[in-house]
């Protein structure tokens, strides 16, 4: 592990030594510009980190193409947010890769059933009735909750969410608190990036805390929420 | 071996012949790496501005170069025209693959009203001063070669200062890459484009002036120069008008010495293998930077 | 979405009338002139269908599948000569080594996106039409090469009759694969590498293996389709064979016709393939035909930058339905409320 | 004009269809072909036609000098527009795809520039090549005279370079051949493809390698552009010679002219004492307001030879007919403006070039000696 | 008098339906309004439409008085009006310094603009810190940082503010937060949008819900924290829980 990532001066990260916990909903918090997205990035194989290792239960995954480790049950979520503009939601959705071979979908009955699913995903996220919509004309936080049905579509192990509650409206966001943890009970392993602390400290067990690059503290939140170290770097006076 | 003469003459001509690359390519180097406008056109400019040389010189039997002081403030309000009426009105999702149809149209219709005016007749300007050279440590320098490459030179450097040192640049680069936030710290970003394509032309005014001096040119010349062109901003780095120069410089001089063991054709590959050399190695080009839009 | 009797009206239908016009054809054109012509259009027709498995698909702008093409064409027409195969095995063979040959040249090309793809696939053209006219003791350089008659002895007519046929075969089968990819989950991820790359790749889409198999399937048919060219047309000039122009013309077809249909590319193909022709009757003796067709190309990418199916039916659903009202509007309330219903119903 | 109706004939034009091409790379030769094709109709039906008072009306296409386009073009003539003849194109690389569209048609195809040696090795039976010898015997007078030179004063070394053109290549390297034979030595031997527009390199290897002579295997711009580039390295070769460019009109304004004692093979002489000649020079000249040059003769001589075919055979349409004129011109010796020209099975002519030079600021015929206006200046003097 | 008021304005995208149906705002000077609503009601529409971005279909803007209905948005900058959009709005292939001293494009003063400069550098560290990298590179939230640099390095009469907090961390939040108290107190109408609602309606004068296009309810900020309705259906359920005080 000591993962490390450095672009030209700026070291992104710096020797992060980070376990989350399987089955469990884990957070990983930080100041801007702590390494968070990038730590997200080596993790899924977006840029190979310069020193260390990814391992997902016992596979290493470092270095490997993002969709062999999407492949692997490693579903991601940016955190700038990103769709496919030109297709409509419900495809968007069913283009998320699943189980299956690549000519499957010829057969009608096979068809009928993702898309019966992509519409469940839909639902669930409450934006079922955009479904023929294209993403392109949504509004911020319609393509935010589009982002998420499509990972989810893909029924991957582990979660990694980039900021799920940017710009999602707060009635909204109890409901996806809620969806989290009930993937998480079926068995999901959930890690999140968030600044909402409201968010953070009632759906996660675990908390990892990134200040420039290197992991200060870890835990859970209410031990979180009291150490020194964590109030001075991040959370502020 | 060839002999130290010959090594030494043909550095020459690799240089002069780098200068008018470099002159060629930076308008290219303005719309691509600056405005993701893929300008397919840029050459089909250049030779239209060669034809109005010719013609200048053919019917009022003045200079070649005094054509500039027409087709200079010409190309700039065309290049604004065809930005404000055509590239503007595109979708910014598709605007490159777009921008690569509308201007092979534009290119199609100068290739055919060209023909259409001169005929397909290849055509020269006949100077006085043609053939004349003088000799430079052994070395033949040809007048009319050398007088490109000034021209060369000149523009560049005005072009740099320009992108460089004025707001103007700025606010240009700021409109390409984001136009919504470039109109809300107030500038005018159809303006500013316009202007931006102005001066791409304007240099494909220079440019096609500078190449009608010495060489011949018909109608469909202009397929012969945008692979070389376009190859030499890739190598150069998308944007980058020092880039720009540097490899069209290099790339000038590679194919000139090339043509001493390998012959014309084969000498010409050199700009498509240094193309897909970068590609491979840095896709970025060996004089921008990644994301660098730097001038 | 997709009911039955829609995706029959909107392939069965076009593939019927196809199929038919095909058929009929050659014994309707009136003079072997006209079956000539017939015998271009469906070259191109092929060649704008082939393309757009990686245009249409991927969103990958090529304008260096004419390359492919006369790399088909030339490979025909040097196995024949120079290894003595039979016509017909030679095309085969040759769309396999275009195809194999697509492999390094996707590597290379598919590495980088957008507009530097586009330039990628120009230097292809042109780096190509070097090699074979320098490269002359083996392609004959710009002596050309010409390609034996398959059928030796046939009189003109028959034998544009007879690769009528074939080109239209070779059409239907580039049709039905690009309609089978379309269907496929192969084909989704395709699409989504057409709108971001990226993100895709991050939901599990092998991207690059992606783009370089349809790369090479378009490859195989754009080969077939510049073999039977050469075939048919029996004199290769490699400064005809590797020209931007025709690959700027396959790509002005399929969009016009529109991208993301099956059928767009073989519409703009009759389009343009037609125009164009008509032009060389009109104008043969101008260079106007260049103005007519960059004018059409020009209207197209201002006016119809989808393609001419996309906006005819945009158009019909505009006068059926006044106001886009698809989507369903509703408010946080409405939601709250249908949501609460579910619950209660569920419990 | 003869109106009887009797024996086939009537007075219905025979239409002649010719793609030429008027654009593209070609265009200025071929627009020279036009003007050939255009006089030889008109003097024809100034004297009341062919075939006993049938009119000629010619169907000109144009091909852009693309050989696809050509063979579309052939294809349009026969098939749709259904003209009684059709004649070649300008340059080999157009000739050889049309004359294939005519063969299978059956059609008889005689040319007016398809001059190197592929044309006639693709095996057609159909074909006729209108001028008196093929790209490769062009220099065969120069080659004899320099190889008959005293050992002293013979060219020992030469530099060649040729576009990549079967037609420019042909004359190049035809020469190249027998004075390589006869003991000359090859110092350069250059390609460069018809699209070139820099000859600065090229030049440059010339002029570093001094030899004795210089050989352009040129079509027009290419060798004016060569010309041009090693006048700017100022390097003064005791001979230069180069196809087709030096016999335009337009060469010595193109050089600025600098054109002292630069050599030319050429079909044709204005001044040639055939019987035709004087007719086509003056009536040409009347036409069009100047003298006749070789590109029109070469259209000319086709319509000549055409013409004695179609007397001869007594029919001029599609069909049957065609393969008459075929075998009548097979066997048979026909008059022209370039002389008496006859046939070998490939449709090869059996003559040869005469070599042109330009003296002060007129080009003359200097070789063979039976024909020469001047003597050859060799050394030439500094351009 | 109100600094900016949109009376009954319409307004959406291409052919679709309208987004907006009908809304009327006003913002008075040295005031914030808030306007919170769920996911696609048509908040940032109503930025885009109040900054001259968006043209609306009927209905006024108006500035100052005066009735800039249709506007561009130079001419709205001229009028005072300054907006920071939604997401990422940086000129990413640009470096820091180049997108923040564009910011004051308007500015013709040279040295006014450098004071700025050294105001936002002081008051977004990280601003400083990256002065000369490439803005693209920096992570998401220091982008926003920088986004809001930009946008004060000009003094407007009116900031329209789309979702300013996203994205950012909680010391800079309060930054954030702090800086539309000062540009508040110091007279400027501030239109506010945000999903951090019950922070941002603690900031507020007044409040306004906006669905599907119309103004649910509006009132003084505080009457809206307290509406319990409202709090299920726009600001979540669980009251904000301040982070704990050290
Ligand atoms: N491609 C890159 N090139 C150069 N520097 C980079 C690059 N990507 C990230 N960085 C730098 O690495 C650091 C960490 O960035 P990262 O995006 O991981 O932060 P983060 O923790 O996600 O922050 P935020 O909460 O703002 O999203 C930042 O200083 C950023 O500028
Ligand atoms: N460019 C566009 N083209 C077409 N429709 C659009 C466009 N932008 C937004 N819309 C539509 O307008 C409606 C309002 O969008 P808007 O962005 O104003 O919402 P918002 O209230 O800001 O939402 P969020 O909280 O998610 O940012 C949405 O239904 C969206 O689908
Ligand atoms: C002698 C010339 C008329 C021949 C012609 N240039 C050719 O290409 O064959
Ligand atoms: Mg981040
Ligand atoms: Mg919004």
């Amino acid at each position: 592990m000591g993962l490390r990532k450095a672009f030209g001066g700026v070291v992104a990260i710096d020797g992060a030594d980070v376990e989350f916990r399987p089955g469990e909903v884990n957070a990983l918090i930080g100041p801007n510009g702590s390494g968070k997205t990038t730590f997200f990035n080596c993790v899924t194989g977006m840029i190979k980190p310069d020193l260390g290792s990814v391992v997902l239960g016992d596979r290493d995954l470092t270095g490997r193409a993002p969709h062999v480790i999407a492949r692997a049950g490693v579903g991601r979520t940016f955190q700038l947010c990103r769709t496919f503009p030109r297709m409509t939601a419900i495809e968007n959705v069913l283009a998320a890769v699943r189980p299956g071979g690549v000519l499957h979908g010829l057969r009608s009955s096979h068809r009928r059933a993702e898309i019966d699913r992509a519409h469940h995903w839909l639902t669930r996220l409450g934006i079922e009735h955009l479904a023929e919509a294209e993403a392109r004309t949504m509004s911020w936080g319609q393509q935010k909750l589009l982002e998420l049905a499509g990972v989810l579509m893909a029924e991957p192990t582990t979660i990694l969410l980039d900021e799920p509650a940017g710009g999602v409206n707060p009635a909204l966001l109890d409901r996806i608190g809620t969806l989290v943890r009930e993937l998480n009970a079926e068995g999901r392993t959930f890690v999140i990036v968030e600044h909402n602390m409201d968010l953070v400290m009632s759906i996660s067990d675990h908390i990892v805390v990134f200040d420039r690059g290197r992991p200060i503290a870890a835990g859970p939140p209410a031990e979180i929420r009291a150490d020194e170290r964590v109030l001075g770097a991040y959370l502020g006076v | 071996m060839p002999s130290g003469g010959l090594l030494f003459q043909s550095i020459i001509l690799g240089l002069l012949l780098g200068g008018l690359y470099a002159l060629l390519a930076a308008g290219l180097t303005l719309y691509f790496g600056i405005m993701r406008v893929v300008m397919i056109a840029h050459s089909a400019f250049l030779i239209l501005a060669a034809y109005l040389a010719w013609w200048t010189n053919d019917r009022l039997g003045i200079d070649p170069l005094l054509s500039l002081v027409v087709t200079v403030p010409l190309f700039f309000g065309a290049g604004v025209l065809l930005q404000r009426g055509l590239l503007s009105r595109l979708r910014p999702a598709t605007l490159t693959m777009m921008s690569v149809l509308i201007t092979f149209a534009i290119a199609l219709m100068i290739e055919g009203l060209l023909g259409y005016a001169f005929t397909g007749t290849q055509r020269r300007i006949q100077l006085g001063y043609g053939t004349a050279s003088f000799e430079l440590f052994g070395a033949r320098v040809a007048v009319v070669k050398l007088i490109a490459f000034g021209l060369a030179a000149v523009s560049l450097a005005a072009l740099y200062t320009l992108m460089k040192r004025t707001q103007f640049g700025w606010a240009l680069r700021a409109t390409i890459q984001h136009r919504d936030a470039a109109r809300l710290v107030g500038i005018d970003t159809e303006r500013t484009a316009g202007f931006g394509f102005g001066l791409g032309l304007a240099t494909a005014a220079v440019g096609g002036t500078a190449l009608s001096l010495d060489t011949t040119i018909y109608p469909s010349l202009h397929w012969h120069w945008i692979g070389p062109l376009m190859a030499i901003i890739v190598v150069g780095g998308l944007g980058s008008v020092p880039g720009a120069a540097a490899a069209a410089l290099l790339l000038g001089l590679a194919q000139s010495l090339l043509q001493i063991p390998m012959g014309a054709t084969w000498a010409q590959t050199v700009f498509y293998v240094a193309l897909f050399a970068t590609l491979a190695v840095r896709p970025q080009g060996f004089f921008g930077g990644r994301l660098a839009q730097r001038f | 979405m997709r009911n039955g009797s829609k995706s029959l009206l909107s392939y069965g239908l076009p593939a019927l009338v196809l199929v038919v016009a095909i058929a009929l054809f050659p014994s309707l054109a009136p003079n072997p002139y006209v079956l000539s012509s017939g015998v271009i259009v469906l070259n191109w027709a092929v060649l704008a269908t082939a393309w757009n498995f990686v245009g249409g698909f991927t969103g990958y702008i090529s304008l260096g599948h004419g390359a492919l093409a006369g790399l088909g064409g030339y490979a025909t027409g040097l196995l024949i000569v120079k290894a003595g195969l039979p016509s017909f095995v030679a095309l085969a063979v040759a769309a396999l080594l275009v195809a194999a040959l697509a492999v390094p040249i996707g590597f290379a090309a598919l590495r980088v996106r957008g507009a530097s793809f586009v330039i990628v696939s120009i230097a292809l053209v042109l780096i190509l039409l070097l090699v074979f006219q320098s490269w002359s003791s083996v392609t004959g350089g710009s002596r050309g090469l010409v390609v034996p008659r398959p059928f030796p002895g046939m009189l003109r007519p028959d034998h544009h009759r007879a690769f009528f046929f074939l080109y239209g075969g070779l059409l239907l089968l580039a049709l039905g694969t690009w309609w089978l990819l379309d269907r496929s989950r192969f084909g989704m991820g395709l699409k989504a590498v057409r709108e971001d790359e990226d993100k895709a790749e991050a939901l599990g889409t092998p991207t690059f293996a992606y783009k370089l198999t349809v790369f090479v399937v378009s490859a195989a048919f754009t080969a077939l389709a510049g073999g039977l060219y050469a075939l048919w047309f029996g004199d290769l000039d490699p400064v005809f064979q590797f020209s931007v122009l025709t690959g700027s013309y396959i790509v002005l077809m399929a969009l016009l016709g529109g991208v993301r249909n099956l059928y767009g590319p073989v519409l703009g193909a009759i389009i343009v393939g037609v125009a164009l022709e008509y032009f060389k009757v009109e104008f043969g003796n101008t260079p106007l035909h260049l103005v007519t067709t960059g004018l059409l190309l020009g209207l197209v990418v201002m006016f119809m930058p989808d393609g001419v199916i996309p906006s005819l039916t945009a158009l019909v659903k505009r006068l059926r339905n006044r106001e886009d009202s698809s989507i369903r509007e509703v408010t946080a309330a409405d939601l709250a409320e249908q949501r609460r219903e579910r619950e209660a119903a569920k419990s | 004009g003869g109106d009887d109706g009797g024996g086939g004939g009537s007075d219905d034009p025979i239409v002649v269809g010719i793609s030429l091409p008027l654009t593209g790379d070609f265009s200025e030769p071929g627009k020279g072909v036009q003007e050939g094709y255009e006089a030889w109709a008109k003097i024809t039906n100034d004297k009341g036609g062919l075939l006993g008072g049938r009119k000629i009306e010619l169907k000109i296409l144009d091909d852009q000098s693309n050989a696809d386009r050509v063979v579309a073009d052939y294809e349009q003539l026969i098939g749709s527009d259904q003209v009684d003849l059709v004649v070649g194109p300008f340059s080999t690389r157009l000739v050889v795809p049309s004359a294939r569209v005519a063969q299978e048609y059956g059609m008889l195809f005689v040319e007016p520039a398809g001059a190197a040696a592929e044309v006639f090795n693709q095996g057609f039976k159909n074909l006729f090549y209108a001028a008196p010898a093929v790209a490769d015997d062009h220099y065969n007078h120069l080659a004899e005279y320099l190889l008959a030179l005293p050992a002293g004063e013979k060219p020992e070394t030469v530099a060649y370079a040729a576009m990549d053109d079967p037609f420019a290549q042909g004359t190049a390297y035809g020469l190249k051949k027998k004075l390589e034979a006869g003991g000359v030595k090859t110092v350069v031997d250059e390609v460069y493809p018809p699209n070139t527009t820099d000859f600065g390199s090229i030049a440059a290897k010339i002029a570093a390698a001094k030899p004795d002579m210089v050989v352009g295997g040129s079509q027009y711009q290419d060798g004016v552009n060569l010309i041009v580039a090693l006048q700017q390295l100022n390097y003064q070769p005791k001979l230069a010679a180069f196809s087709t460019a030096p016999t335009n009109p337009e060469f010595a304004k193109a050089i600025g002219n600098k054109t002292e004692g630069i050599l030319s093979p050429t079909g044709y002489s204005q001044d040639a004492p055939y019987e035709s000649n004087k007719e086509f020079v003056e009536k040409f000249t009347a036409q069009f307001g100047r003298a006749p040059e070789e590109d029109q003769a070469n259209g000319y001589t086709t319509g000549q030879v055409v013409a004695a075919a179609v007397e001869a055979a007594g029919c001029a349409e599609q069909g049957d007919c065609q393969q008459k004129l075929i075998d009548w011109l097979h066997s048979n010796t026909v008059d022209t403006v370039v002389g008496p020209l006859k046939w070998d099975a490939t449709g090869k002519p059996q003559g040869a070039h005469m070599i042109q030079q330009w003296v002060g600021d007129d080009i003359k015929i200097v070789l063979p000696a039976d024909a020469k206006e001047a003597d050859l200046v060799y050394p030439k003097p500094a351009w | 008098m109100s600094e900016i008021e949109l009376v009954d304005v319409q307004a959406g995208y291409g052919r679709a339906a309208p987004v907006l149906r009908g809304f009327s705002v006003a913002v008075p000077a040295g005031s914030v309004v808030c306007l919170v609503g769920p996911n696609g009601a048509g908040k940032s529409t109503v930025l885009k439409v109040a900054s001259g971005l968006l043209g609306p279909r009927s209905g006024q803007v108006i500035v100052g008085g005066k009735d800039l209905t249709g506007a561009g948005p130079q001419k709205m900058l001229a009028a005072g009006v300054a907006l920071v959009l939604q997401g990422h709005s940086v000129f990413r292939e640009m470096t820091v310094e180049e997108n923040v001293l564009l910011g004051g494009y308007t500015v013709r003063d040279r040295t006014e603009k450098a004071k700025r400069a050294k105001f936002v550098k002081d008051l977004f560290p990280v601003v400083g810190e990256r002065w000369n990298s490439l803005a693209g590179l920096l992570s998401g939230g220091q982008q926003k940082q920088v986004e809001f640099a930009r946008s004060l390095m000009v003094d407007p009469k009116v900031v329209l503010l789309d979702e300013p907090s996203m994205g950012l961390d909680p010391k800079a939040t309060s930054t954030i937060f702090e800086q539309v108290v000062r540009m508040r107190d110091a007279g400027t109408a501030v239109l506010l949008v945000e999903q951090n609602a019950r922070r941002a309606l603690e900031t507020a004068d007044l409040g306004c819900v906006l669905d599907l296009g119309r103004v649910h309810i509006s009132g003084p900020a505080h009457e809206l924290l307290a509406d319990p309705q409202l709090g299920e259906l726009y600001l979540g359920g669980r009251p904000a829980e301040k982070p704990p005080a050290v």
